[in-house]
């Protein structure tokens, strides 16, 4: 029983770390990305617009929820929440350091991935409950781009899986040792460039980010959605790019080993890498501009797959040479 | 014995051939440029049949020109390309001084052409912005903002406004250019050169950039020319005209510059044409500011075109009527409107603007025919974008540079 | 080539056709009649020398105010222009009031089939042959033609699509919407 | 006693959600009904130690075959209520049938025994992994099995794509078609 309630506890403090997180990766963006386009970004609330993001999440908890007539209510409701929940279960298999992990599954890789195809139905559901024609082709574009870089994801991933001969996510990070040459991004430098684009892509954001390309599809899936709702959604998307940065942090960058132990906080180098991985993104969407939907198709399908194929083929030889 | 077995939502959904995927974009839709509605049908994301609707803007200025006189009118094409008005009000001066035979003082001419050259700078930095955003790209959008702000600063400073300008007049320009007007152009002449190039770092080689506009939205030159378009959009597809060197007015017959042709007609053709004409009309801006004669910058046998006063300075009832109706008459007993119709087109940063004046001796146009090139752009967009996917739509009808405002009139 | 020798030239080409040649500041317009239009302009079009291929602009006019008495009452206004040539030359047909209606050019410029719907929507000059003949810039169920001359400055009537909304304004007050923004507007 | 529990929950969640999804008038809700009864299928994996078929039931099943039968539900029209005739004439015939068939199985269960432990008792699966005993299975004892699969699923994928190059190309036609028509 008690094991039961320190297991709610830590559940509980994860929660609030995350979801403090989100509000300032918000807030990290829209500074970087204000700072990369000549002006401030958020000045007004708080120093600097540090109050910013809690100025947002109380002005869109309030606000009102529209809900489309002809909408399909019962979907409607639930697709944000079907995306929020698996983003936030897959949070529960990340180690953050060693033994900080509130479920150590033997499958945490897999389990990551069958999540965040879940997560794919809020999306899917969204555009269609809505019932509204935008809405209806961002989440039809969104199944297709999701089904078609799980795959590029995936394979791209084997690679590491077959280095470190496992699925866990803490074994993969000990796998690597504690020395900077032994991170899995030299010897799969192939994997990392596939992974880095496919995980653009699975998060939706640009140049991949067709679902919602605001100046197609005025804002795909999300177009209906107001108040708390749309809120969800962007909260989902950023524990996705949270989720997806720490992935290949653990997988390719060494997890939280660093130069130097950071005494009492461990899981220190893991963060600073996902921050590394969350600028990386913002400094793409600041810099690209969007790809075409059957030219995304044809970069995931035609570039990345076969790169990934080839990528798993050249490690096992390698590795059935080397052992 | 029968029963339905589903009975669903309606899901909005392509029927097969019978019945396209229609999908209404617009007048509210983030890229339509303003109030454009584009009705769309749609087999998956191709597009079988687009056809624009235009009107929502619309005020009738050709009605409200039959009913002022010349000088009235001249505000209202500040309304028309609202993004580069400065054009507008030069190429209406230009056609209403033909039409009237008024000549204009080298000053004026040189200052005329001067602030068409930065108005066409202004609207090339806003169709790059909006252009890079429709693609994605939005960093562009943010630089050329802030380019366009310094542009804008420098027209506050020689006329007072900053959006509709209504400076120069039948005969000349209102009032003279100050020193410290050409001393801040001066240093945007010296300073754009590297901001342009700092556009083209961004998106010029970017694989994205290149792979969503070359071979999109591809245009013949005969083809392009039988559409109607004109200026970069004419240009692009390798159509040596622009009226600057065919028919020119103003100052531009001194002027050493170049047209800048594409060969391919596509989106990317029509983009690197406006680069190169930023660059362009740089050069022109240099030459002016050098060849700048003094002199006045109203001609002197030009008619003292007043609006007409709504309410009488003096004190007591306005009687705006009587007073505008009393200059009216002086000058049509005076004898200064000609009896006869002309045709005048400027070259506009959208293309060919064109005014029809039909005057039968009054001061007023008996007729006003505004040709707009946003209007015929417009009317290209459902050949060009046949058989293209949505994102290409958006892009074309980004690359064609449309201002609603100019179309509906 | 001169402008007044193109005229020349149509008008030897087809004498029946050209009614006038008149010039003014240089420009020269050339009134016909509205039979044969297309072929007149696909001759200007195609003919080496002419070479006109571009149309400039299209637009109706209403003679009902000009005293001049040998007008009929509209004319369609063709303004050409030859971009290899560099000459130009305006072509009037002549439209009766009592038929309004001339062949459409729009095979000939593809570009000339929003011009001639402005035409149509704005002074009910009607077009043979071309496919979409609609009202462009104005609401489809529009009364009358504005550019007209008699039609007054200030509409006759409310559209009757405005009435609609302003009844579904006034409607939608008795639920208490839109109560808010009117008191703002009463303020400003 | 924690493992009966959730073995019971799951198991009512199948039932209950398996004739949900075949009674709901809505495919989509149809669906989403089937999802969470894959949910439930891979929590009954969990319960026999199979985490590695857990984690592929979701990804698989639910995360890209179902996400297919949406496409394909989406793409047909189903604006227009679809009129079935029914294939038994009487409800009673097929209640008969059904209560029968229902009779038949739960007769039969007492049969159902456990198989035997071979090499891979729990402990040792526990030990190595269930991913690991997996592969290790599939890639030494069943390898011919397994290569035979893959060559099935190929010819599959071969002709789907025939297939579908074959749909792609009419389309086209048509429009041309219906170009030259205008």
């Amino acid at each position: 029983m008690m094991q039961v309630l320190i297991l709610f506890i830590q559940i509980l403090v994860l929660f609030a770390i995350v979801m403090l997180h989100v509000a300032y990766a918000t807030y990290f963006e829209r500074k970087i990305i204000g700072h990369m386009q000549v002006r401030m970004g958020p000045m007004r609330v708080g120093y600097h617009g540090l109050l910013q993001p809690i100025a947002d999440g109380i002005k869109s908890f309030f606000k009102e929820d529209i809900i489309p007539e002809q909408a399909d209510k019962a979907a409607f409701r639930a697709a944000p929440i079907i995306c929020l929940v698996a983003m936030m279960t897959s949070l529960a298999v990340l180690p953050f350091a060693k033994g900080w992990v509130l479920a150590d599954i033997n499958i945490g890789l897999l389990f990551i991935f069958a999540m965040s195809s879940l997560a794919s139905y809020g999306v899917i559901l969204a555009g269609w409950a809505s019932n509204s024609k935008f809405t209806f082709l961002g989440g039809m574009r969104s199944m297709a781009q999701v089904i078609s870089y799980e795959i590029a994801m995936g394979l791209s991933l084997v690679g590491v899986m077959m280095l470190s001969g496992t699925l866990n996510l803490t074994e993969i990070v000990e796998a690597q040792g504690t020395s900077f040459t032994g991170m899995y991004i030299f010897p799969q430098i192939l994997a990392f460039f596939v992974f880095c684009i496919a995980m653009l892509a699975e998060t939706n954001r640009v140049p991949f980010d067709l679902p919602e390309a605001e100046t197609e599809l005025v804002s795909g899936y999300c177009t209906e959605y107001s108040g708390m709702r749309y809120a969800i959604f962007f909260m989902a998307e950023y524990i996705g790019m949270m989720v997806m940065a720490a992935i290949g942090t653990i997988c390719f960058l060494g997890g939280w080993n660093g130069p130097f132990v950071i005494p009492f906080f461990p899981p220190f180098w893991l963060i600073l890498k996902i921050y590394v991985f969350m600028f990386f993104f913002i400094w793409i969407r600041a810099t690209l501009p969007r790809y075409r939907y059957d030219q995304l198709m044809e970069l995931g399908w035609k570039l990345l797959i076969p790169l990934a194929l080839a990528n798993i083929v050249l490690t096992g030889i390698i590795k059935a040479f080397t052992s | 014995m029968t029963r339905p077995v589903t009975k669903t939502l309606e899901i909005p959904v392509a029927d097969g051939e019978r019945n396209p995927y229609s999908l209404k974009m617009g007048p509210q839709h983030p890229a339509t440029h303003g109030v454009l509605r584009v009705d769309l049908e749609l087999d998956g994301e191709t597009i079988l049949k687009c056809t624009p609707h235009v009107g929502y803007l619309h005020r009738g200025f050709d009605k409200i020109a039959e009913n002022r006189t010349y000088a009235q009118t001249l505000i209202l094409t500040d309304r028309l390309d609202y993004i580069g008005a400065m054009a507008n009000n030069v190429g209406y001066c230009v056609a209403v001084e033909q039409l009237l035979g008024f000549s204009v003082p080298e000053r004026a001419k040189y200052i005329r052409t001067m602030v068409c050259e930065m108005s066409r700078i202004c609207s090339h930095l806003l169709w790059l912005a909006t252009h890079a955003l429709d693609i994605g790209a939005m960093t562009v959008f943010l630089y050329c903002f802030r380019e366009r702000e310094i542009l804008l600063d420098l027209f506050e400073e020689l006329c007072g406004a900053r959006l509709t300008f209504s400076y120069p007049r039948i005969g000349g320009v209102r009032q003279d250019v100050t020193r410290k007007f050409i001393d801040e152009l001066q240093r945007v002449i010296h300073l754009f050169p590297g901001r342009i190039e700092e556009y083209e770092t961004l998106i010029d080689t970017n694989r994205i950039w290149l792979k969503r506009t070359v071979g999109i939205g591809k245009l013949s030159g005969d083809k392009a020319l039988a559409l109607g378009l004109t200026g970069p959009c004419l240009r692009g597809s390798g159509v040596d005209y622009d009226i600057r060197k065919h028919r020119p007015y103003d100052a531009y017959d001194q002027m050493d510059f170049e047209v800048p042709l594409g060969s391919d007609g596509d989106i990317y053709a029509r983009y690197r044409c406006r680069m190169e004409e930023l660059r362009q009309s740089l050069r022109i801006l240099q030459q002016c500011v050098d060849m700048l004669p003094p002199g006045p910058v109203l001609d002197k046998d030009a008619p003292d075109l007043v609006m007409p006063l709504h309410k009488n300075t003096k004190g007591g009832e306005a009687d705006s009527t009587s007073y505008g109706t009393g200059i009216i008459k002086f000058m049509e007993e005076q004898g200064i409107y000609p009896a006869g119709d002309i045709y005048v087109s400027t070259e506009a940063p959208k293309g060919e603007l064109g005014f029809y004046f039909i005057s039968d001796g009054s001061a007023r146009a008996y007729r006003m025919h505004i040709r707009s090139p946003s209007f015929i752009h417009i009317s290209a967009l459902p050949t060009i974008a046949q058989g293209e996917l949505i994102a290409d739509l958006i892009a074309n009808i980004g690359s064609l540079d449309v201002v609603i405002g100019e179309c509906d009139r | 080539m001169e402008s007044m020798e193109i005229a020349g030239r149509l008008q030897a080409q087809f004498p029946d056709q050209v009614l006038d040649i008149c010039s003014f500041h240089g420009q020269v317009g050339v009134l016909i009649q509205r039979q044969q239009v297309v072929d007149m302009l696909r001759w200007l079009r195609d003919t080496p020398g002419m070479q006109m291929n571009h149309l400039m602009d299209l637009c109706g006019v209403d003679n009902a105010k000009k005293d001049e008495p040998t007008l009929q009452r509209f004319e369609v206004v063709y303004n050409l222009y030859s971009v290899p040539e560099r000459h130009s030359l305006r072509i009037r047909a002549q439209i009766p009031e009592e038929d309004p209606c001339i062949d459409s050019i729009s095979s000939l410029w593809a570009g000339a089939d929003w011009h001639e719907r402005e035409c149509f929507d704005l002074m009910g000059i009607s077009f043979n042959g071309h496919e979409n003949m609609k009202r462009i810039l104005l609401p489809e169920d529009w009364q009358g033609h504005p550019l007209r001359k008699e039609y007054p400055l200030k509409g006759r009537e409310e559209w009757s699509g405005m009435e609609e909304l302003l009844h579904k304004v006034e409607t939608l007050q008795q639920f208490g919407f839109n109560d808010a923004q009117n008191q703002d507007n009463e303020k400003t | 006693m924690f493992t009966q529990i959730f073995f019971c929950y799951c198991a009512v969640m199948i039932i209950g959600t398996g004739l949900l999804a075949i009674t709901m008038r809505n495919p989509v809700h149809s669906v989403l009904m089937v999802l969470v009864l894959f949910f439930h299928m891979a929590g009954l994996y969990l319960t026999l130690q199979a985490e590695f078929l857990a984690a592929v039931q979701i990804i698989v099943y639910a995360g890209a075959i179902l996400v297919l039968y949406l496409f394909v539900l989406f793409l047909v029209s189903l604006r227009e209520e679809v009129l079935i005739e029914r294939y038994v004439d009487s409800a009673w015939i097929g209640r008969i049938f059904a209560g029968g068939l229902a009779v038949a199985l739960i007769g039969i269960l007492p049969t159902f025994i456990l198989g035997e432990k071979g090499n891979w008792p729990l402990a040792r699966v526990q030990e190595v992994t269930h991913t690991k005993a997996m592969g290790q299975e599939m890639y030494t004892t069943f390898i011919l099995p397994f290569e035979i699969a893959g060559l099935i699923l190929l010819v599959a994928v071969i002709g789907g794509l025939v297939l579908a190059k074959r749909n792609a190309a009419d389309p086209a036609l048509q429009t041309d078609e219906r170009e030259i028509q205008k």
